[in-house]
């Protein structure tokens, strides 16, 4: 086997263990998470080899069945999708590990091996989306893994059922969009290869079809990625899945829409078609702005720390939005780091969240108090460093990304858009100031009854076992690591991952 | 004007077929039909994709002879129809997915009317 | 489920008309690769022929065919065929699924041949399973809260 | 002219690391106070020790440098002790070593809850300010700069009280927007010069500007170094954040977060921008009119203040834009004398701020019309607090008189008296509402219903602190050569006093 045969390996032992584990677990239940977790651990260390690989040697295409495209279906390996799917699999690798312990906690016993299985063809969806080279394949892989996150979903609380059928709508339409769009650029084109679709559109005139295929895959893949204003699905989404699916969801979820925008968009239909002849980029960023506020601003009315995050998620994936659809290198950078960054802040808080749940049973904040700092002092501590990471502070992780975007609009000269990033950055502050004062501060009423003589209730450390601990204080400390990381990354990988055009 | 409605015509009933399940999607209250609404949207699609590919006179590109001259015009692009041979499984995977969990709901809530859902959703509400 | 009376023509009928269609639903996949047919559809065939035995006898006697048991380990061991195939490929040499390099004693064309048929009944035998099982969940009686 | 040479050295990030490394072993020994205690004190001694071993080779114009590689892409995260840099962490240690004592005597005083917490972030503080004197580039200088502002806001809210909390957050509101002011600035900075190290004369010297994007990149500076420098109409978190316990007061003050934001001012204004862009683009005027304005007008508010803390707050605001001011002069004795007065405000301030402090433990009075007689039961500290008051009113021989001196100078070199005039007026205001409360002290009776002082661990520093501001204004080369390398600053800058 040479090296380019590693090419497909994370999607396909993703793919392996989603339908291994139902057949193990039949006799064996409890092997359910201990396969999951060996299949990610798998899926991982290919993917940095991959990515290793294609730093060195440049693109490897991959031929499904041998066929040459554009007749078969290729895997493209290069730096953006090495880079993307390295992090996805770290990420699922940290939320799996917390998993192991929270789906215990939080899911019938009975429930394990789909619920396993359906994570891994979650992972196998978006593995998928990020190596494909195909149009259609990437519709499978939104739907394998759209529909994988329907079931997840539907197994939390009372009301997931509801927020689940509510996603599958709107995920269907989008998925519908996405294959119309697909449809009319076949019309035009002739093929379904990205690579080779890249090649024949310079040729063409830009016609209606062109333009409505451009419009439906925006729609589509907005709706995948919650670009405001096709983000209704997400905030019951992500408030009422148990906490492993919110933890694997929001990291992974909304990112692979991000990223099948940057490669359809950006690497195949190039700069110059989507910011000069049609302005997708510029609707992109626009919506992408108006949803940072949105979101930011949502964020700050809600009174459940999942729900909370969820809005904030539509403001994260703005930031995204907007980088990408600046069409500059800067901004373009700073979008794939967010996609790390944003995939880093967001495992870690939602894992918090988690562990909250686990131990106090809610997540909501008027009844969060000042015990927790006692109680859950490691906890408190991820929840803070990831809220100021959020809010950009640095060194962490945040702030490089607020760093790149910044360096982008002011590139292009928009104002605005600069005013905006940086006003949701004090919203970030806003509302995750509101959750730390109450981790760390009396409130009132429990202020009253307190003296000093009378200091605070010595509660027993409540803090969650190591095994959930430990996938929080790693992402934890990956936002001050990677923060510091970012200037190699940036160099090594993200400058050979820009597209043509730049 | 007049060719250009006709020539197209199956698109425009493709178009009428979308609309009609966006309509259902959007308009209906009750859960089962929204589903309903989904699959003809579907559908549509499906539908559009095969009437891309339809070329009259034409047959299926399966060679019977190795001596048979290849004649490109003689024969369907077969790609449209596999490749919706797959959206078709996975629409058949979404309505799976989507009944059950409307049967999960009403299990749950005792109704299929959405506004009848909100409000029981609101009633859990706590506080 | 309610025990629904059982309609003798409607179950009469559903026995003799069942192994018909399983029959062509064979027919379908091992057809497939060379003539329009396929896993999908002849998979999607049998699933019916199982079904229309499980809507025209309700309860025990409809599972006395094909038990739901059945669902989960025919349904991983479709795709674990189609995956096996694949990955057989992918060990002797080739890329996944390429066919050329399975380790048969034959010409090109005829591995090629080998192969998609494997494939074929693979995902013929996980999509019957399959529908079959979103069926019996349906249908299955237990709360999930 | 002297060129000055650099050599590297592991001393700035030493500097830094000292007290962050004092963190955890204070977090450790949190049951044993006396033993946290001594690992502040350690931390303080080590880290003055190595800020001074630093200063003979600076005086022979050798810098140390340490770049630990790229932070951002075109940016290093570097050290650099040059000699203003030198000149600021030189003051902030020194005065730690200060504040640790007293805050060890005022916790103990009070029995505040959550010590520990309260040591740790002070320690981190002393860390990001050190960051922040010795920052090469302004990627460096922000990330220090951000990292104060989010230690610092433990401090404030300490008591948590619902006060304490809303001061916190006024503080979290002003710093942090001025922050996302200042990476906007900082970003666009990096576009147009295409790096960010700090330059003597100015980094963007040889930039062509338009006036107007000259004016915006540097109101957008300002806005981000503005806040912590409490130039009005920024100000209003700082008397706000009085709310925290007074030795907090007195680091915010005197010795880190205030400094750091004019220090920041002086950063932008001569090593970013530098004084030949000031004056071609008249940005010198936006810098005098801003201090001019808050000079008078924080007097005026000091001036009707009852509370006693609120009341020295007001008075840091004018006296830190006495600094922006001579920043703004742009002239060889304005700098000097705004170098001065950084060290020397801070020496008075500290001194006020722990009177205050010592009053409040003892007596539990806040308010200045409660303080008649106080100087009755509490000599040493009300006599400090004398000294402190005469030397912000800038009479000999108390330091504060030297800096005015040097910043009056500065005004009638640069030609313009009019600012000579603000000095003066602001010099009666402050003897306006310090003098009073002297007065009340002294030669007012009053039930104080305790007597002798408050404990030695108080008194002693801020004895201390009231000396030394005596000595440095009569000898201000004493020590640490304040005056040597204000003067290297603005021989940096200038070229030599004129």
């Amino acid at each position: 086997m040479n090296p380019s045969s590693l090419v497909p390996f994370p999607p396909l032992i993703y793919l392996f263990a989603g339908i291994f584990i139902p057949l193990v677990t039949l006799r064996w239940r409890r092997l359910a998470g201990w396969l999951a977790l060996t299949a990610t651990t798998a899926a991982a260390f290919f993917s940095v080899i991959n990515l290793l690989q294609v730093l060195k040697q440049g693109i490897i295409p991959y031929r499904f069945g041998g066929w040459i495209p554009p007749i078969g279906i290729e895997y493209i390996l290069d730096p953006l999708s090495g880079f993307v799917i390295t992090v996805i699999n770290l990420i699922a690798l940290g939320v799996i590990v917390h998993a192991h312990q929270s789906v215990k906690a939080e899911i019938k016993e009975s429930r394990w091996p789909p619920y396993y299985a359906l994570v891994m063809l979650f992972l196998t969806g978006a593995n998928g989306i990020i190596m494909t080279g195909d149009f259609f394949n990437l519709y499978v892989f939104l739907e394998i893994g759209s529909l994988s996150l329907y079931g997840l979903i539907a197994v939390g609380e009372k009301k997931s059922p509801v927020a689940a059928f509510r996603y599958l709508v709107m995920g269907t339409v989008g998925g519908g969009f996405y294959l119309l769009g697909v449809g009319f650029l076949y019309l035009v084109t002739g093929s379904l290869n990205m690579g080779d679709v890249r090649n024949i559109l310079p040729h063409l005139q830009v016609t209606a079809p062109l333009v409505v295929a451009l419009t439906l895959m925006l729609i589509g893949l907005g709706i995948k990625m919650a670009v405001f204003p096709l983000h209704g699905w997400l905030p019951d989404a992500y408030t009422y899945a148990p906490s492993p699916t919110s933890a694997i969801m929001a990291p992974i979820g909304t990112k692979i829409g991000a990223y099948a925008i940057a490669r359809i968009f950006f690497f195949i239909f190039g700069i110059r078609l989507i910011t000069q002849i049609v302005p997708i980029a510029q609707v992109l960023a626009w919506l992408s702005a108006v949803g940072i506020i949105y979101g930011s601003v949502l964020a700050m009315a809600q009174n459940e720390i999942k729900r909370m995050l969820a809005y904030s998620s539509v403001a994260q994936v703005g930031y995204i939005g907007l980088g990408l659809g600046l069409a500059n290198s800067f901004g373009f950078i700073g979008a794939l780091l967010h996609i790390m960054n944003h995939g880093l802040m967001k495992a870690c808080l939602f894992l918090v969240a988690g562990n909250f749940r686990l131990k106090l049973g809610h997540s909501r904040i008027d009844r969060l108090d000042d015990s927790l700092r006692r109680s859950m002092p490691w906890s408190a501590a991820a929840f803070t460093l990831a809220a100021l990471a959020m809010i950009g502070v640095p060194p962490t992780v945040g702030f490089f990304s607020k760093w790149y975007l910044a360096l982008g609009t002011i590139a292009s000269r928009n104002w605005l858009f600069l005013a905006i990033i940086l006003l949701s950055s004090l919203l970030n502050a806003v509302y995750f100031f509101r959750v730390i004062e109450r981790m760390y501060f009396p409130w009132r009423g429990s202020s009253q009854k307190r003296t000093l003589s009378s200091p605070a209730p010595k509660n027993e450390s409540q803090e969650v076992s190591l095994g959930l601990l430990l996938p929080t204080l790693i992402f934890a400390l990956a936002l001050i690591v990677v923060g510091f990381l970012n200037v190699w990354l940036v160099k090594t990988i993200l400058t050979k991952a820009l597209p043509a055009g730049f | 004007m007049i060719k250009f409605l006709l020539g197209h015509y199956a698109y425009w009933f493709i178009l009428a077929l979308l609309v009609i399940g966006l309509y259902g999607l959007i308009i209906k209250r009750n859960l089962v039909k929204k589903v309903i609404g989904l699959s003809i949207f579907q559908v549509a699609i499906i539908l559009f994709f095969i009437a891309s590919s339809t070329k009259w006179g034409a047959t299926v590109p399966v060679l019977t002879d190795h001596q048979e001259v290849i004649q490109s015009a003689a024969y369907i692009n077969p790609l449209p129809h596999t490749l919706m041979l797959t959206a078709i499984v996975v629409g058949v995977a979404t309505s799976g997915v989507a009944f059950a969990l409307i049967i999960l709901i009403y299990r749950r809530y005792r109704t299929l009317n959405e506004n009848e859902l909100l409000e029981r959703l609101k009633e859990d509400e706590p506080e | 489920m309610k025990e629904a009376e059982n309609n003798p023509i409607v179950s009469l009928i559903a026995s003799i008309v069942s192994p018909f269609i399983m029959l062509f639903g064979l027919y379908v996949i091992f057809h497939g690769h060379y003539s329009p047919g396929g896993g999908f559809q002849g998979g999607t065939l049998m699933a019916a022929s199982i079904i229309l035995i499980r809507l025209a006898h309700s309860g025990q006697t409809g599972q006395l065919q094909f038990p739901a048991t059945l669902n989960t380990p025919l349904g991983s061991l479709g795709v674990l065929i189609y995956y096996g195939t694949g990955l057989a490929a992918l060990w002797w040499g080739g890329q996944f699924l390429n066919y050329a390099y399975l380790p048969l004693a034959q010409a090109i064309s005829w591995r090629r041949s080998w192969g998609i048929l494997m494939v074929e009944i693979g995902v013929g035998l996980a999509v019957m399973a399959i529908l079959v099982s979103i069926f019996d969940d349906l249908l299955e009686d237990n709360s999930y809260d | 002219m002297v060129n000055a040479t650099t050599y590297t050295s592991l001393v700035p990030l030493l500097t830094v690391l000292v007290s962050l490394g004092a963190v955890p072993l204070i977090i450790l020994s949190s049951r044993r106070p006396n033993l946290r205690e001594f690992w502040t004190i350690a931390a303080g001694v080590a880290k003055l020790a190595l800020v001074v071993s630093l200063l003979p080779s600076l005086l022979r114009h050798r810098i140390a440098v340490l770049n630990l590689g790229e932070i951002v892409p075109g940016v290093d995260l570097a050290f650099k002790a040059d000699a203003l840099g030198v000149f600021f962490a030189l003051i902030a240690s020194s005065l730690w070593l200060f504040t640790s004592f007293y805050s060890i005597g005022y916790v103990r005083g009070l029995q505040e809850h959550k010590q520990t917490r309260y040591f740790a972030y002070f320690a981190v503080c002393l860390s990001a300010t050190m960051g922040i004197a010795f920052s090469a580039n302004l990627a460096t200088f922000i990330i220090f700069y951000e990292i104060l502002t989010i230690a610092t806001y433990p401090l404030v809210i300490h008591k948590e009280t619902e006060e304490a909390i809303k001061a916190g957050r006024k503080y979290l509101a002003y710093t942090l927007t001025a922050g996302v002011f200042l990476i906007a600035a900082a970003t666009w900075t990096y576009l147009l010069a295409g790096h960010l190290d700090f330059i003597p004369g100015g980094l963007l010297k040889n930039i062509p500007f338009e006036p107007k994007t000259a004016w915006s990149l540097f109101t957008l500076f300002l806005l981000g170094v503005g806040v912590k420098a409490a130039i009005m109409p920024l100000h209003s978190w700082l008397p706000t954040a009085m709310a925290a316990p007074t030795p907090v007061s007195a680091l915010l003050h005197a010795v880190a977060v205030v400094k750091s934001g004019v220090f920041g001012v002086i950063r932008v204004g001569l090593f970013v921008f530098g004084p030949e862009l000031l004056r071609r683009f008249h940005l010198d005027y936006l810098l005098l009119t801003s201090a001019s304005l808050t000079i008078i007008i924080a007097s005026f508010l000091a001036l009707k203040e009852d509370n006693l803390k609120r009341r020295l707050a007001y008075s840091t605001v004018a006296h830190l834009s006495y600094i922006v001011l001579g920043v703004g002069l742009i002239s060889s004795p304005a700098l000097l004398g705004s170098l001065l007065h950084l060290a020397f405000h801070a020496t008075m301030k500290i001194t006020l701020f722990f009177c205050a402090g010592a009053i409040y433990v003892h007596l539990h009075k806040e308010k200045v019309s409660e303080l008649d007689g106080v100087g009755h039961v509490m000599p040493w500290t009300m006599g400090a607090f004398a000294v402190g008051s005469i030397g912000l009113v800038g009479l000999p021989p108390v330091n504060g008189w030297l800096s005015k001196w040097c910043l009056g100078w500065g005004a009638v070199a640069a030609a313009r008296p009019l600012y000579l005039i603000i000095l003066i007026l602001s010099g009666l205001l402050n003897a306006a509402y310090f003098f009073p409360i002297i007065y009340r002290a002294f030669f007012r009776q009053g039930e104080t219903g305790k007597t002798g002082e408050a404990s030695l661990l108080m008194v002693v520093p801020l004895v201390l602190t009231a000396i030394l501001s005596i000595l440095l204004g009569v000898w201000p080369d004493l020590g640490f050569k304040f005056f040597k390398i204000a003067h290297e600053v603005g021989r940096v800058i200038f070229g030599g006093v004129s």
